[in-house]
């Protein structure tokens, strides 16, 4: 079993569907022969061919609306946004038009959007874009954010065989920094499937992308102080698996939700609202978010640091409600 | 205005009672929902295309529906998709939003179809978005090796989105084929093309793109036809976008309820006069390809046709409440497979 | 006192500010001779010609972004949306550019975004959005939706005055339904308040827009079985009135949050979790929220009517809460 | 190549030595960020107008700032805003996200400037967005009688946006006070023009949106300089848009990151060889205008400038963390007042 970084999780997992279906195929900015902007389609026009890797024009609208239009004709497109902050620019197209082709007429519109997100690179304010919430009020997109290189090659794979649109989030933080043996016969991630990453009784931490490992740390600084944290990687955030996420309150009951967006309007919110309908009977303290400040991600490295949650605000957002 | 052309662009005697077929339904089943909008049996707004029918039947003939072309229409351009087969009773029971509608009832007028098995797609609101998706629908097209060409239709106002302008040039560097035809009828709901853009000429967008182009009178279905037709065989042929602009006129306000007052009636007059389906038919008469008696009995098959349909979708039900929270995803099975 | 409807509460409210302060001044489709798609600036290009009140092509991104270039330059822009839905082409510029104008470079982009949002009209999936939960974890723009005429000219007042941008959230339904006895003299309704509109004692609904008037039925319905709602009419979104909600469920004990967007993602999500953290030792049952279905608003009556909420839901959830 | 032109638009021999001062300043200041790169110094991303310093100086020194014209760069512009007044210890402070940077560390490069007070607005990262905002900006100027001019910087890639072409029509059809200088550098990142656009000539998009436009040898600093003087004089007349297309040419990659192995290195050494600083100050010797010493002394002012530049931006500190929950809204008065 070779060491795969993410980043090559995600290339392998396009590569070997794009090998297995002759329908998918990728389009986006500087994809062929550049390989993109961070050498994850690195190599595939060599063995594909610039009709199945097709280099686009400066056109996020263009690049969502042809892949859709693809998609309808039997196609499985893979669009890549060069960062995910540019689906901002084909939002429209996404929402409107992508997302609602089944629920109003009835056609299947499979296409996967993908790019980088997340900060902590300082990118600043428009290239460390978290941005889940954005779509989880307009149905019809699934939403995705791995956070392992197992995850990412294996829900990338389900979502390019999905008959739905899937938002497929990136963490570009650790696209080199996590290398993981992956397993080397084809396997998929179940899209709506939490992982438990840790078991643990006390407190539980629902998290996902880059923050597994912030909740990672967290709940072993925890452990050092006889407090077992139970880490819950929620991997998809459209559907969420709701019923990890109660089961574990009903066993812990407190509850962590730590995301990297910003806190308001945030998809955690979201996570909070169904325990404190859903589980309300198990809950023995408040339930807490620990998410980035309500601003733009700021580039200057201490203002960025001060602007993401840390395992420092995990720890007394715990601590506060072990207390409670 | 220029006479008709008696020339017929390899169109048989048949291909244009075919076509006045086309116009008479289209004009026919229009009234009808203005009918049915009186009653309060329409939901939602109604938008005409009177004065325009030449243009949406004409360029939509040019295309070849069994080697998988495809149209998108707007609003105004449903003679285009009962040229590409749209059943009358499915255009009505959406407009009336029932139960056995093509959309069950989510979606409105024309917002429907399925590019690959109908042969037109429904546009969605937002102006200009489905350039880009025509331009995917072409790429798909020839991957599979399909040979099959796109046409959209857009508007002088929807010209001015950027979704157009990233589609148009999309297709274009892609030399994909795709034919687009650019109604310039003299407003965008009350906003005149001069306020829309400052080009003499709608068909000069094309030099932005590096696309062919052509002006066309809109009003004259002959020439309408033969630019689309020329547009389609060199799209056919793998020699890219085409952009047509068509000059025609909106005679009705924008929807039913805009009494275009700001609409100087002088205009709405001079083009009342130049009917498209009135020139078609003339010119017909003149050449001697056809007598009146020809078009009454179109007529009579249509107005049947559209009380069939009518009653068909007058007697379907109105969707059930419960199917509300259905169809979102593929999971739940609710629009069958696939 | 003139009986004003809410539709024409927003038109006086335009035309008070611009006759007020010149560098106030309208954008937007088909707004001049037209007065606008439903009439909301009839008239205002007579009063201030066609260099104040501005026919533009069919361009949210230009009438978004140039009326933010117009609002760095000093002056106060009114941005109108056809309907609202189109707000989602211009979405890049609002969130990356408008929004973020202050945060990032330190320059005041004070626009107003507003136009028709809100079902309940048979307008479809297209003509029937409500728009607050995109924006909410985008920071940098507030958000307002008033559900009274006083409200919509009050609010659009303060939003015209306020120093950043606002997305000014008019509710189509109410336009012609909703009339009342303004003030004739000058007032705004400051952004980030609630509006009690019924006090209770034994639930509390939070709501805003139309469905304030969905609540003030269910409430009515209670009264007669003896429960005591209250009915809080947020009216700002972003920024907003944490206190007035945390005050009311710290007297109530039960909440139900209300509102017409879908359930997932919705604005109701923030509140849910605000609740469950800042007031949890208040609560006597679970926070509850009535919202529409999780699909795009479908356009045929019956399934419309099915989507969203209604009073008949909002009284199931109360009554579950209160026998909690 | 032609001949560089020894006319020179009115411009006096101070002026010349003004361009001079700044295109030196451009590239001695890319340098010494460069070195501060390599020596981890500058977070984040480095982007290099080398060869391409002609243009955006020139072009920027057509405005009349005292006139409160506004200039628009985007990345590779950084000339432009020196011209407008940008100091470079603000540049350097910005690209070592420094506390007292303009932006207080939450912006990047150049992402700084107010165009009312400081003459010139930084971009946003999403391209083609600006060309609206900068339509705005000139709106507003005219609202306020203030007879500015604006100019926008916009790459051969961001042309192919919905944004530019929005921004375009609605500039144009509002015959608004602004020019665009559409920089044709060869490449959109990896993605050579070709790929982007199908038209021949990038000017060829005014076309679309009806204003007036030319093309100009980009690494000509003369003739730059005089197309733009003739633009913004049309635009201050009242006479609107244009749109200017700057042959030129990208000599680094993307960003320091990227070793451009896709471009063919004989288009590097063909384009290396037309350096507009060389043949500007060539063209001025062989007319006469100036000497290597004039020059020397010009070199010697701009580097002992980006030194003082560089030690004060080196003395500043980071931000304190703090900071990073202030200033969204205007409420805590973080920025001061307005
Ligand atoms: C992006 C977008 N903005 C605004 C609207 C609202 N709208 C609907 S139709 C229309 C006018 C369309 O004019 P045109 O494209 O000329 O088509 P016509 O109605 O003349 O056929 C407008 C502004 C829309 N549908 N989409
Ligand atoms: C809307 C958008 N999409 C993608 C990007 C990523 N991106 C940054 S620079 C660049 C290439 C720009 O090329 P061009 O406009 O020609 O400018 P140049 O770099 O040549 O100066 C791309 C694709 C972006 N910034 N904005
Ligand atoms: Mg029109
Ligand atoms: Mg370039």
């Amino acid at each position: 079993m070779p060491v795969t970084t993410y980043v090559d999780a995600i290339r392998e997992a396009m590569i070997e569907e794009m090998r297995r279906d002759p329908r998918v195929f990728l389009i986006g900015e500087d994809v062929g022969s550049y390989g993109g902007a961070f050498k994850t389609s690195a190599g595939m026009i060599d063995e594909f061919g610039p009709g199945r890797v097709i280099d686009t024009p400066i056109s996020e609208v263009a690049i969502v609306g042809a892949a859709s239009g693809a998609a309808l004709m039997g196609m499985r497109p893979i669009a890549e946004m060069q960062f995910i902050d540019f689906i901002t620019c084909a939002y429209d197209m996404l929402v409107n038009f992508t997302a609602t082709s089944r629920y109003r007429v009835g056609s299947s519109c499979p296409i996967v959007v993908r790019g980088p997100a997340g900060g902590g690179t300082h990118g600043g304010p428009f290239h460390s874009l978290n941005p889940e919430a954005m779509f989880m009020n307009r149905p019809g997109i699934k939403i995705v954010a791995p956070g392992t290189a197992y995850d990412a090659k294996g829900l990338l794979k389900a979502a390019i065989r999905d008959d739905d649109p899937v938002l497929f989030i990136e963490h570009k933080f650790l696209y080199r920094r996590i290398k993981e043996d992956l397993p080397s016969e084809d396997y998929v991630v179940p899209i709506g499937k939490a992982n438990v990453r840790r078991t643990g009784k006390d407190i539980t931490i629902i998290t996902w992308g880059a923050m597994i490992y912030v909740a990672d740390d967290a709940a072993a600084d925890l452990a050092n102080d006889g407090v077992s944290a139970e880490v819950i990687d929620l991997r998809s955030i459209i559907p969420f698996d709701e019923e990890a996420i109660l089961n574990s309150v009903a066993k812990t009951n407190r509850v962590i939700i730590l995301h990297e967006a910003p806190l308001t309007g945030g998809a955690g919110a979201e996570f909070a609202a169904r325990i404190a309908e859903k589980a309300f009977d198990y809950l023995d303290a408040p339930v807490k978010r620990v998410a980035a400040l309500d601003v733009p991600t700021p580039y200057s490295p201490p203002l960025e640091a001060a602007a993401l949650p840390d395992k420092a605000r995990v720890l007394a957002a715990a601590r506060e409600l072990l207390r409670y | 205005m220029t006479e008709l052309s008696l020339e017929t662009h390899g169109l048989t005697r048949e291909n244009l009672l075919a076509i006045d077929y086309f116009l008479r339904l289209t004009r026919t089943l229009e009234e009808r929902l203005v009918a049915l909008f009186r009653q309060a049996k329409v939901i939602g707004g109604l938008y005409r295309s009177l004065g325009q029918e030449g243009e949406s039947v004409a360029a939509a003939y040019a295309l070849d529906y069994k080697q998988g072309d495809v149209v998108q229409p707007l609003i105004r351009n449903m003679g285009s998709i009962l040229v590409a087969g749209a059943k009358p009773s499915d255009i009505i029971k959406q407009y009336m939003a029932k139960a056995d509608s093509p959309t069950r009832g989510r979606e409105l007028n024309i917002h429907f179809g399925h590019p690959d098995r109908d042969g037109f797609i429904g546009q969605i609101s937002m102006l200009g978005d489905m350039i880009p998706v025509m331009a995917g629908i072409t790429l798909a097209g020839r991957m599979q090796k399909r040979n099959l060409v796109g046409m959209a239709f857009i508007g002088d106002g929807a010209s001015s989105t950027g979704a157009f302008y990233e589609g148009m040039n999309f297709a274009t560097v892609q030399r994909l084929p795709l034919v687009v035809i650019l109604e310039n009828n003299g407003y965008a709901y009350s906003t005149p093309t001069a306020k829309q853009s400052a080009v003499k000429t709608l068909a000069d967008k094309a030099h932005a793109f590096g696309c062919a182009s052509e002006v066309v009178d809109g009003n004259d279905v002959l020439a309408t036809y033969a630019a689309a037709k020329r547009a389609v065989d060199r799209a056919r042929a793998g020699e890219g976008v085409t952009l047509i602009e068509a000059k025609t006129f909106r005679i009705k306000g924008h929807a039913e309820h805009d009494n275009q007052a700001y609409v100087p009636s002088a205009l709405i007059e001079e083009w009342s006069a130049k009917d498209p389906v009135v020139r078609f038919e003339k010119a017909l008469v003149d050449a001697g390809l056809a007598a009146t008696s020809d078009f009454d009995a179109i007529q009579a098959r249509v107005r049947s046709e559209v009380d069939t349909a009518t009653d068909e979708a007058e007697r379907s039900p109105m969707p059930r409440p419960e199917e509300a929270a259905l169809g979102l995803f593929a999971g739940d099975g609710y629009w069958g497979k696939g």
